[in-house]
């Protein structure tokens, strides 16, 4: 089975309210080493019967079609072998 | 009485629960400021609703660390009263007050409505004024209220009477379609096993009011009166 | 390195020759690329209001209980007790057709700032949503978009959503509009202006960092049409905070408590230029800016960027000297930063330095007074006689009435919109007596007995067919779904959505509609105190429907005498008030059932409609009645097949006859479904109705009986037989099904 | 500058709507490949001053306390060197 590692991340121009109150909390915890936090999200997408080379085509259209929101979001993924039924 | 609310940035329902103690039930109520860990003596302790710090983690996820949130989690260890509502039940729990968690409806919507809910836990600090089986109707107002815990967690909740309130339908059935949200067990609150710390998504707060649609709410407020 | 200035990069920036011209001989020199950029945003149509400013001054704005009509951030209206309700409308059409989540979001946001900006408590919101056809297959994802992002933003910002509309039509396919609308309270004595005085009085910063979001959405987004373009001007989107907004609401009005200011804006459409200017210009006196203190969250911005940035939930301020400290001190308890960015002056320009350098130097009434204001040419659409023609012979009598009425309940326009509000925080505040599903909202006013009612409304097709009426009936309608619910309607604030004004169609259209919102509002004796014109919303040339939206709001001197729509007791008295034409015209009915939109909308005669609106006020004060509801799309049927199934609970039904001389009069369909204005329908106890009899003859108003309330059928004698958990499941679950939510 | 990269992911146990209801979606588009999604948290944590085995054991700390709640997450990061003002 194939596993895609989506990566969905808010363009850099873009504001991230959650990043920003994340590293304030942070802050208050006393990690004073922080310097930024972004905030994006991670998509586990599992294939079945389609080759690598083909998965890497159809998933870069579902994250243009539907997993990124372009307009606001970049994305990026990688596409790995899984042995049976150990999702990590 | 003197009652405690306290207020988060990003607390919204912090006013109406003041003015529901206040102004609705008379009693003596402050607000408490989530940078000041002093509790300026309250006998009961109020974590209200709202998105506090925008919930951007996680619900109530960073309000525990809040100054304030020390104090309020040695006031409950130490047994003193503590009723958390929507984000103040996600706040409990993220504190670890309380088992489990919420998380996102099932439906994947906001749901705001009124709800009926069974009062499952008579014996806790703020249903005591409740009948056994009783069903109250409350508002509920959220986007993450679906309760989760893992398997041992949630038969140690069934064992101890730890459920206080699930969703029933107009029969006072726990009826999988009266479940706004996809909780567990159609659990839309519990409490510590001590009782004195208890958490519900419904807002008591704003059922207090027949004007505003109900009163039911009084009853948990009322219960740390009599 | 700026680039230089050129006609061509005027252009590009929206500006006309002329009006390049014009600021050739305003400045005397070529202005920088910096005060092209503001000309750009303050003359454009959005800021400048070029194209409507002649026409909006017909309106009545006006009144004994008027305390501030159009020309601030907010209209506002004594109440009494020494209170004051604010509010506005506002459209964010664009941002939310290309992100529809966090454009309307935004939109939420920035009416939230015009109303807190004035010192009000934000306590009520309404949304006006038109989308394209049902099943177009953009819709469902603007329609979840849009109504996540109403929620996502007014829920966390905790201001409850207690009413509002949504409509489809193919007209709004490429162009949807979200307006939003939100209510505050203020003390009288408390009320805060956006007039800059004081030279030397420093000028303060808060909130939000500035980065690059949304430059030249005023000059670009909202005053344009639409076309593939639009993809380039996506970086012109927008992310809000609500959270942020959350803290600056409490951090204002916190600040607001104390006598530490002259003066506070918000920086909404065009940012801090736009802000500043409106500031200086109403206080006439002068801004001076240093750029190089304003809080930036990326490095490398321009000057430009940061004179026209859009960024969300930043306001401005002009403290009293010495006071910065406290100002200062009131923000960080919030943790929010508050910086002194500039001064005010005495010679009236607005002047804006970096890095030493003035970048800009303008004279405040070039970009205000001096802004171009236009007679665009404007005439009739050349198809309109065909289009208001309707022969209703050609349109046959339906046989099965059960059928149509089930049809029409099914449509997304009549249907339930709980699916919509349902994802609404109608609660917060502790204020909301009658949240989303009667005619109105009704909200308390603490302390007081006061209640507040709230409608917005407005029927596309109606004005479509002909703007000046469809405008008079926006105006009756949502004045009337108040008075059903015990209010009298005071004043409105309009959002007036029109198409390209450059076209003469379009500005006639306009022009139309505010002759028919003038004179609705004269006869009703009603004020708009504040609203906003989006023009442009076209695509591919097509300009939508003429889409004047009114949010009214009016006053309850006891809110426990507040009415809902939905019947309640077995055994009351179902009653119309008002006449039954034979009106099909622009109907519901012609166009689900028969699919065609022809023929005129309904007449209205406003002093009937006064009547009429005086009466249901008189009787809901006298605790006449049970329940009333204003007859409106769909007709007499569905206004009563509403009233069996729109209440808490199974609902209950109602038995009707239709005596002469309703029937036999006109044709059924007509009396069934026509649109017919002027009209509701109650139901009250028995021993109530000779003393409404009574009241209805003094006021000239037709009163027929036409039931009884009871059973769990809405039964029609000879025509409707239905029972009301198949109406109300049919009601309920439409919207969701037939969008494909 | 160091930059953590956190993966936030729902344990297997709990029941991941959102991966529900996109997977749904990607199969309405004919994406008939995808056997499962699940859907995360990625989050960009950058990192001044500290030393990558102090990064290691901070960001540790970091998830354990706030950026994931374990008892419905788990959560791995890696942390890798990042040349001055390319964040990607
Ligand atoms: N977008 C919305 N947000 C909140 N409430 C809405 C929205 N759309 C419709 N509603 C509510 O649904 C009910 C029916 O709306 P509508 O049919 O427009 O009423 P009316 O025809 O009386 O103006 C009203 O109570 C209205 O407030
Ligand atoms: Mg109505």
């Amino acid at each position: 089975m194939l596993l895609a590692k989506v990566y969905v991340t808010l363009k850099k121009a873009i504001l991230d309210p959650q990043g920003k109150a994340i590293a304030a909390s942070l802050h208050a915890l006393d990690y004073a080493e922080v310097s930024e936090v972004r905030m994006g999200k991670y998509l586990e997408v599992r294939l079945q019967g389609v080759s690598p080379s083909q998965a890497e085509h159809r998933v870069e259209e579902m994250c243009q079609r539907l997993l990124a929101n372009q307009v606001i979001e970049d994305f990026r993924f990688e596409i790995i072998q899984e042995e049976r039924g150990t999702p990590q | 009485m003197k009652w405690g609310v306290v207020t988060f940035p990003g607390s919204n329902d912090d006013r109406d629960s003041l003015y529901c103690l206040d102004t609705v039930l008379a009693q003596h109520a402050v607000a408490l400021w989530h940078k000041d860990p002093d509790l300026h003596g309250v006998d009961a302790i109020v974590l209200p609703g709202g998105y506090s710090y925008g919930d951007y983690l996680r619900c109530g996820a960073l309000a525990r660390f809040s100054p304030v949130m020390h104090s309020v989690i040695e006031f409950a260890q130490a047994g003193g009263p503590v009723l958390g509502m929507c984000n103040g039940f996600q706040i409990l729990c993220e504190a670890g007050l309380l088992p489990g968690a919420l998380v996102r409806n099932q439906s994947l919507l906001y749901v705001g409505d009124w709800v009926r809910v069974r009062v499952e836990n008579t014996r806790t600090v703020f249903t005591t004024a409740c009948q056994d089986k009783e069903i109250l109707a409350l508002p509920i107002k959220h986007g993450e209220g679906c309760y989760v815990a893992d398997r041992p967690t949630l038969q140690s909740l069934e064992d101890n009477g730890q459920v206080v309130f699930r969703y029933a339908n107009a029969a006072g059935e726990i009826d999988p379609a009266a479940n706004p949200n996809g909780s567990l067990n159609n659990i839309a609150g519990i409490t510590n096993r001590q009782a004195n710390v208890v958490g519900l998504m419904p807002h008591p707060e704003h059922a207090v009011e027949a004007l505003l649609g109900g009163e039911d709410g009084r009853k948990l407020f009322c219960s740390l009166l009599s | 390195m700026a680039p230089t200035v050129t006609l061509q990069l005027a252009e590009d920036h929206g500006l006309t020759a002329d009006e390049y011209d014009h600021i050739l001989q305003l400045l005397g020199h070529p202005p920088s690329f910096e005060e092209l950029g503001v000309f750009s945003v303050m003359w454009s149509e959005h800021c400048s209001y070029k194209s409507s400013r002649r026409f909006l001054s017909q309106l009545p704005t006006t009144g004994p209980a008027i305390l501030q009509g159009p020309g601030e951030n907010a209209g506002i209206v004594d109440i009494g007790d020494g209170l004051a309700v604010v509010f506005k409308i506002e459209s964010h059409n664009h941002p939310s057709f290309i992100e529809p989540y966090h454009g309307a979001a935004t939109g939420v946001g920035g009416i939230l700032r015009d109303v807190f900006t004035m010192g009000a408590r934000p306590i009520a919101s309404l949304n006006s949503l038109r989308f394209g056809a049902p099943d177009h297959p953009r819709t469902p994802y603007l329609v979840k978009g849009v109504v996540a992002g109403i929620g996502g933003y007014g829920n966390s910002v905790g201001v409850p959503t207690v009413g509002g509309e949504v409509s489809f039509d193919p007209g709004y396919n490429g162009n949807i509009l979200v307006n939003a609308f939100t209510l505050g309270v203020v003390r009288t004595d408390r009320i805060f202006r956006a007039r800059a005085a004081g030279a030397g009085n420093p000028v303060m910063y808060v909130g939000s960092r500035t980065g690059r979001d949304g430059i030249h959405g005023a000059s670009l987004l909202a005053s344009r049409e639409f076309d593939a373009r639009s993809e380039e001007l996506r970086p012109a989107v927008q992310v809000g905070d609500p959270f942020t907004e959350n803290l600056l609401i409490e951090a204002c009005l916190e600040l607001m408590q104390r006598d530490l200011i002259v003066a506070i804006q918000d920086m909404g459409a065009a940012g801090l230029t736009s802000s500043s200017v409106e500031m200086a210009g109403r206080g006439g006196t002068g801004f001076s800016l240093n750029l190089d203190t304003i809080p930036v969250r990326e490095e490398g911005i321009t000057p430009y960027e940061l004179l026209l940035s859009e960024s969300q939930e930043r306001m401005l301020l002009v403290a009293k000297a010495g006071c910065e400290e406290d100002v200062r001190a009131i923000f960080a308890r919030w943790d929010l930063p508050a910086v002194v960015v500039g001064h005010v002056t005495d010679d009236a320009r607005f002047r804006a330095e970096w890095q030493g350098q003035e970048v800009v130097s303008i004279p405040v009434s070039a970009l205000t007074d001096e802004a171009p204001a236009y007679e665009r040419p404007a005439g009739p659409p050349v198809d309109l006689a065909i289009r208001q023609s309707l022969d209703l012979t050609s349109i046959p009598v339906p046989t099965d009435y059960n059928h149509i009425v089930l049809q029409l309940l099914r449509s997304p326009n009549l249907a339930s919109k709980e699916w919509v509000y349902r994802q609404y925080d109608a609660l917060v505040c502790g204020n909301t007596v009658v949240p989303s599903g009667s005619d109105a909202a009704v909200i308390r006013i603490k302390g007081t007995k006061t209640g507040i009612g709230l409608s917005v409304d407005c029927n596309s097709r109606y004005c479509l067919q002909d703007p000046y009426r469809g405008a008079v009936i926006a105006v009756a309608e949502s004045a009337r779904n108040l008075a059903v619910s015990g209010a009298r309607a005071v004043a409105l604030s309009d959002c007036l959505n029109f198409g390209n004004p450059e076209k003469p169609e379009v500005m006639w259209q306009f022009q139309q509609a505010i002759a028919g919102m003038r004179d609705a509002c004269d006869a009703l004796g009603l004020a708009v105190v504040s609203g906003n014109v989006s023009f442009y919303n076209e695509t591919a040339g097509t300009a939508i429907p003429p889409t004047p939206t009114v949010a009214m709001v009016g006053i309850l001197p006891d809110v426990a005498r507040h009415v809902t729509q939905w019947f309640k007791q077995p055994g009351d008295v179902i009653i119309l008030l008002g006449e039954t034409l034979e009106e099909l015209g622009a109907s519901e009915y012609l166009s689900v059932i028969h699919g065609q939109v022809a023929g005129l909308p309904p007449s209205v005669d406003l002093a009937q409609e006064k009547r009429l609106q005086d009466l249901c006020i008189h009787a809901a004060q006298e605790q006449l009645l049970s329940s009333a509801h204003d007859v409106a799309e769909g007709g007499l049927a569905i206004a009563l097949a509403e009233a069996c199934t729109t209440g808490p609970g199974p609902g209950i039904g109602g038995h009707v006859t239709f005596a002469e001389p309703l029937c036999g009069s006109l044709r059924y369909d007509a009396l069934l479904f026509g649109e017919s204005q002027s009209r509701v329908v109650i139901s009250l106890p028995a021993e109530n109705v000779s003393r409404l009899q009574t009241l209805a003859r003094a006021a000239s108003v037709a009163c027929t009986v036409l039931g009884e309330v009871g059973g769990t059928a809405l039964d029609i004698t000879g025509v409707i037989q239905l029972p009301v958990a198949q109406l109300q499941h049919e009601w309920r679950t439409a919207l969701a099904r037939q969008i494909g939510l």
